[in-house]
């Protein structure tokens, strides 16, 4: 009987996610006028991003504040304005050669700072959820464990400088550099039953974002707006160009290493066992 | 004054927030007064931006010197900064109680960071201006939520928490998709600019993204489908998440709703209309409303613990003003506001003082509230005033709302009208449930023993904020004409969507 | 060929799913993974909407030389941007729900929803 | 060509998600999630973007995996 009941359940959800599915076709092959999903897209030039991808904020702001109209910006976009060449152009409103990193850490870079707090309030909640509770620890690591950990660190370890530091230039960043961090004393967890104590974790985590807030301030001090670049952007496409970039990126992936390092710590070994 | 400053009201509770959680030797001893201070700087800080606002009209702040279209920016104009400061004293009451309890003695600093963080969250999400950035901030929000609920660590709030967890998430995954979809067809996330064009999107499309940030909305707005999640949220909540959760986090979730709605789609207005797929979205929602009311109200009626009853008459009431909010008309959006004034003031009163009342027993049903009268005198004073308020006594604001909310409907007779049969069901369930638990207090406990032994001791803090709040209450009793001038003020503002443009977007004119 | 509309229906097919597994499933870490599935999905469309055929990833390199104002060859960069946020933020909640599961686990010894009911319940 | 390349990784990754959400074994459905978000960074790949790419395989395959199999470490493989 129960079984029966079950099914009945998963058909009735399968219909009615399916009737679901048929709605969100309609908008796809709508007869009629109006905007709507574009088969394909052919350019950026009716997007915000256009702005971005060419580093003419400033520029197109200029403009705009002149006619007193900031929703006609796309108008302009077919304006003249100067190339961005790899490894010549210099001091432009934005020193970074990755279009995304110039979006996550300058453009929208309030977004990013709310992603950071994400991150450090669910570990928070991880450890408040899991205080007082005792695991029962892993077995011993194995000859092979070892021996393989003891291979793969020192280039995990490069890896994650790598990619940290060249996060303005390369893909990359601040995120996935913090995340192989974590998987990196993970490694020295399981290898060499090496660990941190919880509370030194602690300390660089709220260190260094309290520096990333810190540095974003200044801004607000220094140009007059939260996050304004307020140091040189040298030459697009120069390992220490974008020093703001440079500078908040590595605090990033310092302390999301540090995070995700307590988070593992956490479910590996429980929050009281700090040894 | 620089207007870019407003957002200190953001950075700076989050600036204390790590530093409170570094777990070093002098902070460690003042993590309490860091707290406590930040909160305080927020209200005065606000209380100060709200006389410019007085004076100048909209202020919009600008982060990293790119200007709207381009960059983030937040818009603080009166209707948001009220919102603030009346979230702010309800803030600071509940974190009085937290602070002074000290029944949370080895995570206290961890949990206070938390609240700072909630702090921020909620300040921004008022604020901003931007659709994914009210995306990433209500993560925060609902993250913090959902901590501050499982603090009491037994099966009820963690059951309550992780329904929380999974309808919140399913919620921002339909946000999600929501965003990409307006980003993909308008290619910008400036919600002024949103609001110029939205018209131009074509029927279906539109409809799609109303769908699915009515669905992410409502999940947090306890309406019906969605509400499963407060009958242990509440329950098992500590006394201070009671507090934020009735007197805070709806009341911003109806906030979102307001903007989304008024401001973004220009509700009143809106066109849903299509030759071949006519859709009356008032009469939608009305459905959609009124079973959420009917269903609340009932529940809390056959309930037996306190809280449970007190959780879904507030979620009843969420459902009522999105009721008045519905008819999409000057005097709907004032009755909705006047609700809102009720619930954020009486509601927190109720948790605290039924919380008082019912200590020392085991059991937390009806039955621990007899003789509430003799036992806890103050608590019992107060829990009866804010009922009397809460319900809708004549001369309160709640009453009025409710007066409003019949003229809004009744006074053009069309098929609408029909639906306010359910708030006259409402409200007569309403009056019979807290009535019965007010009688409760003045009956005897016969299986009550003598022992008094047991130090009625009144906790300071609990005397304070009780003493605040119904100071507040009164203040609104004596001064009807207080909330008049804010309430056609506010209703200017929201019915008038080309002014929220022309503050960001500037379109030319003047 | 490949246009945006097939990726928005494969993106609608796995959020489908992924609503499905957690509208059906009785277990708490299932109903994470479908949650999980369904983040996936919304990933992919806000990835898929900055998708421009024949063109090159949005990083000026040697390769590329310049990014000029006339022709301007790359893809959407700003949903990339938004993705990275939406990715961590997963991680950050599928965290907390793990947490929760680990708690819940303590007082129940088992983790369908199902049998995590209370006499005591309404 | 291209083409082709993006019907397998439809394929396999509608497959995955459908053995994600119903095999009774979690340990199962857990490592079919990992190989989902895999099939989801090649896809952001082949759609011009390596940031996403990257992130989603170091935080969305790699971390995410390890945090469900402590979760499954600690409570209970099957689903009764």
């Amino acid at each position: 009987m129960k079984e029966t009941d079950f099914n009945v359940g998963k058909f009735f959800a399968f219909l009615f996610l399916f009737i679901i599915f048929i709605f969100m076709l309609f908008p796809l092959f709508e007869q009629g006028n109006g905007l709507k999903i574009e088969k394909e897209i052919k350019d950026l030039r009716n997007r915000v991003s256009f702005a971005y991808s060419t580093k003419s904020v400033t520029d197109i702001t200029k403009t705009l504040k002149e006619s007193g109209d900031y929703s006609k910006y796309r108008e302009i976009y077919n304006q003249e304005r100067n190339d961005i060449r790899f490894k010549e152009s210099a001091n432009l409103e934005n020193g970074s050669a990755n279009i995304v990193t110039s979006i996550v850490l300058d453009y929208r870079g309030f977004d990013t700072l709310g992603e950071l707090i994400v991150l450090f309030i669910s570990i928070i909640g991880l450890t408040i959820i899991l205080s007082n509770l005792n695991f029962v620890p892993f077995n011993p690591p194995t000859f092979l464990q070892k021996t393989g950990v003891l291979f793969l660190t020192p280039f995990i370890m490069l890896t994650s400088i790598y990619i940290s530091l060249h996060g303005h230039l390369t893909p990359g960043g601040g995120f996935p550099a913090g995340s192989i961090i974590a998987t990196l004393s993970l490694f020295l967890m399981i290898g060499y039953k090496f660990s941190y104590k919880l509370k030194f974790l602690n300390f660089i985590e709220s260190t260094s974002g309290f520096l990333v807030f810190f540095l974003a301030l200044l801004g607000l001090f220094i140009t007059g707006s939260f996050l304004g670049n307020y140091l040189p952007t040298g030459i697009v496409g120069k390992l220490f160009s974008s020093y703001l970039i440079l500078i908040l990126y590595s605090l990033v992936s310092i302390k999301v290493g540090a995070e995700l390092s307590v988070a593992i710590k956490t479910l590996y070994d429980g929050e009281n066992n700090d040894r | 004054m620089n207007y870019n400053t407003t957002v200190l009201l953001i950075i700076i509770p989050i600036l204390s927030s790590f530093l409170v959680y570094m777990p070093v030797g002098l902070i460690k001893k003042s993590f309490k007064i860091i707290f406590l201070a930040t909160i305080l700087f927020n209200l005065l800080f606000s209380l100060k931006i709200f006389s410019v606002v007085l004076k100048y009209g909209n202020l919009i702040t600008i982060i990293g010197n790119y200007h709207p279209p381009f960059g983030i920016n937040l818009v603080s104009s009166f209707f948001s900064i009220l919102f603030l400061i009346a979230l702010y004293i309800v803030f600071l009451i509940s974190a009085i109680i937290f602070i002074f309890k000290n029944d949370t003695k080895n995570n206290q600093q961890k949990i206070s960071s938390v609240l700072l963080l909630y702090l921020a969250s909620f300040s921004e999400i008022i604020l901003t201006g931007d659709l994914f950035n009210l995306f990433v901030f209500f993560e925060i929000f609902s993250i913090s939520n959902i901590i501050i609920i499982s603090l009491k660590n037994e099966k009820f709030s963690l059951k309550g928490s992780i329904k929380y967890l999974l309808i919140s998430s399913i919620g921002s995954a339909l946000l999600l998709f929501a965003i990409g979809y307006i980003y993909a067809i308008l290619g910008t996330l400036n919600l002024a600019e949103i609001a110029l064009n939205f018209e131009k999107i074509s029927f279906f499309s539109k409809c799609f993204i109303i769908f699915f940030l009515m669905g992410s909305i409502l999940s947090e707005l306890e309406v019906f489908p969605f509400n499963l999640w407060i009958s242990d949220s509440y329950a098992g909540a500590k006394n201070f998440v009671n507090i934020l959760l009735s007197g805070i986090s709806c009341v911003v979730s109806l906030y979102i709703f307001i903007r989304m709605f008024f401001t973004i789609f220009n509700y009143p207005s809106i066109s849903l209309y299509s030759y071949n797929f006519p859709l009356d979205i008032k009469l939608l929602l009305l459905t959609f409303f009124s079973l959420s009311i009917i269903v609340n109200q009932l529940v809390a009626l056959t309930s037996k613990n306190i809280k449970r009853i007190l959780a879904f008459s507030s979620a009843a009431t969420i459902s009522t003003i999105l009721f008045a909010l519905t008819s999409g008309t000057k005097s709907g959006f004032s009755s909705a506001i006047l609700l809102i004034i009720s619930t954020i003031i009486s509601k927190p009163l109720l948790f605290l003082s039924s919380h008082q009342i019912t200590k020392g027993k085991m059991e937390k049903n009806l039955d621990s509230f007899k003789n509430g009268i003799n036992r806890k005198r103050y608590f019992s004073i107060l829990f009866i005033v804010s009922a009397i308020f809460f319900t809708g006594f004549p001369l309160t604001p709640a009453f009025f709302g409710k007066l409003m909310l019949f003229y809004t409907y009744a006074s053009k007779l069309n098929y609408y009208t029909y639906f306010i049969i359910v708030i006259i069901f409402s409200i007569t369930v309403e009056f019979f449930y807290y009535f019965r638990m007010i009688h409760k207090l003045f009956i005897k406990d016969e299986t009550e023993r003598e022992n008094k032994n047991i130090k009625n001791n009144l906790s300071i803090s609990y005397f304070v904020s009780g003493l605040t709040m119904i100071s507040i209450l009164i203040i609104f009793f004596i001064f009807p004409n207080i909330y008049e001038k804010v309430i056609t003020k506010m209703s200017e503002e929201i019915f008038n969507q080309k002014e929220y443009i022309q503050t960001i977007l500037k379109l030319g004119e003047k | 060929m490949i246009d945006n509309r097939i990726l928005y229906i494969f993106s609608t097919i796995l959020f489908l799913i992924g609503i499905f597994g957690a509208i059906t499933n009785k277990n708490l870490i299932k109903i994470l993974v479908s949650i999980s599935v369904v983040e996936t999905a919304s990933n992919i469309f806000l990835v898929s909407i900055g998708y421009i055929k024949n063109s090159k990833p949005p990083i000026l390199d040697a390769n590329m030389g310049k990014i000029s104002v006339s022709n301007l060859n790359i893809s959407d960069p700003l949903p990339h941007a938004l993705v990275l946020t939406a990715i961590v933020i997963g991680v950050g909640t599928t965290a907390v729900g793990i947490g929760l599961c680990i708690r819940l686990f303590q007082y129940y010894r088992t983790l369908n929803i199902n049998r995590m009911g209370d006499k005591d319940e309404l | 060509m291209i083409f082709y390349i993006f019907l397998i990784i439809f394929i396999l990754s509608i497959l995955s998600a459908i053995i994600s959400i119903t095999v009774k074994d979690i340990l199962f459905s857990v490592l079919s999630l990992g190989f989902l978000s895999l099939l989801a960074s090649i896809l952001f790949l082949l759609m011009n973007a390596p940031d996403v790419a990257i992130t989603e395989a170091a935080v969305g395959a790699a971390l995410t995996t390890v945090i469900y199999l402590f979760g499954i470490r600690r409570t209970e493989r099957e689903d009764k």
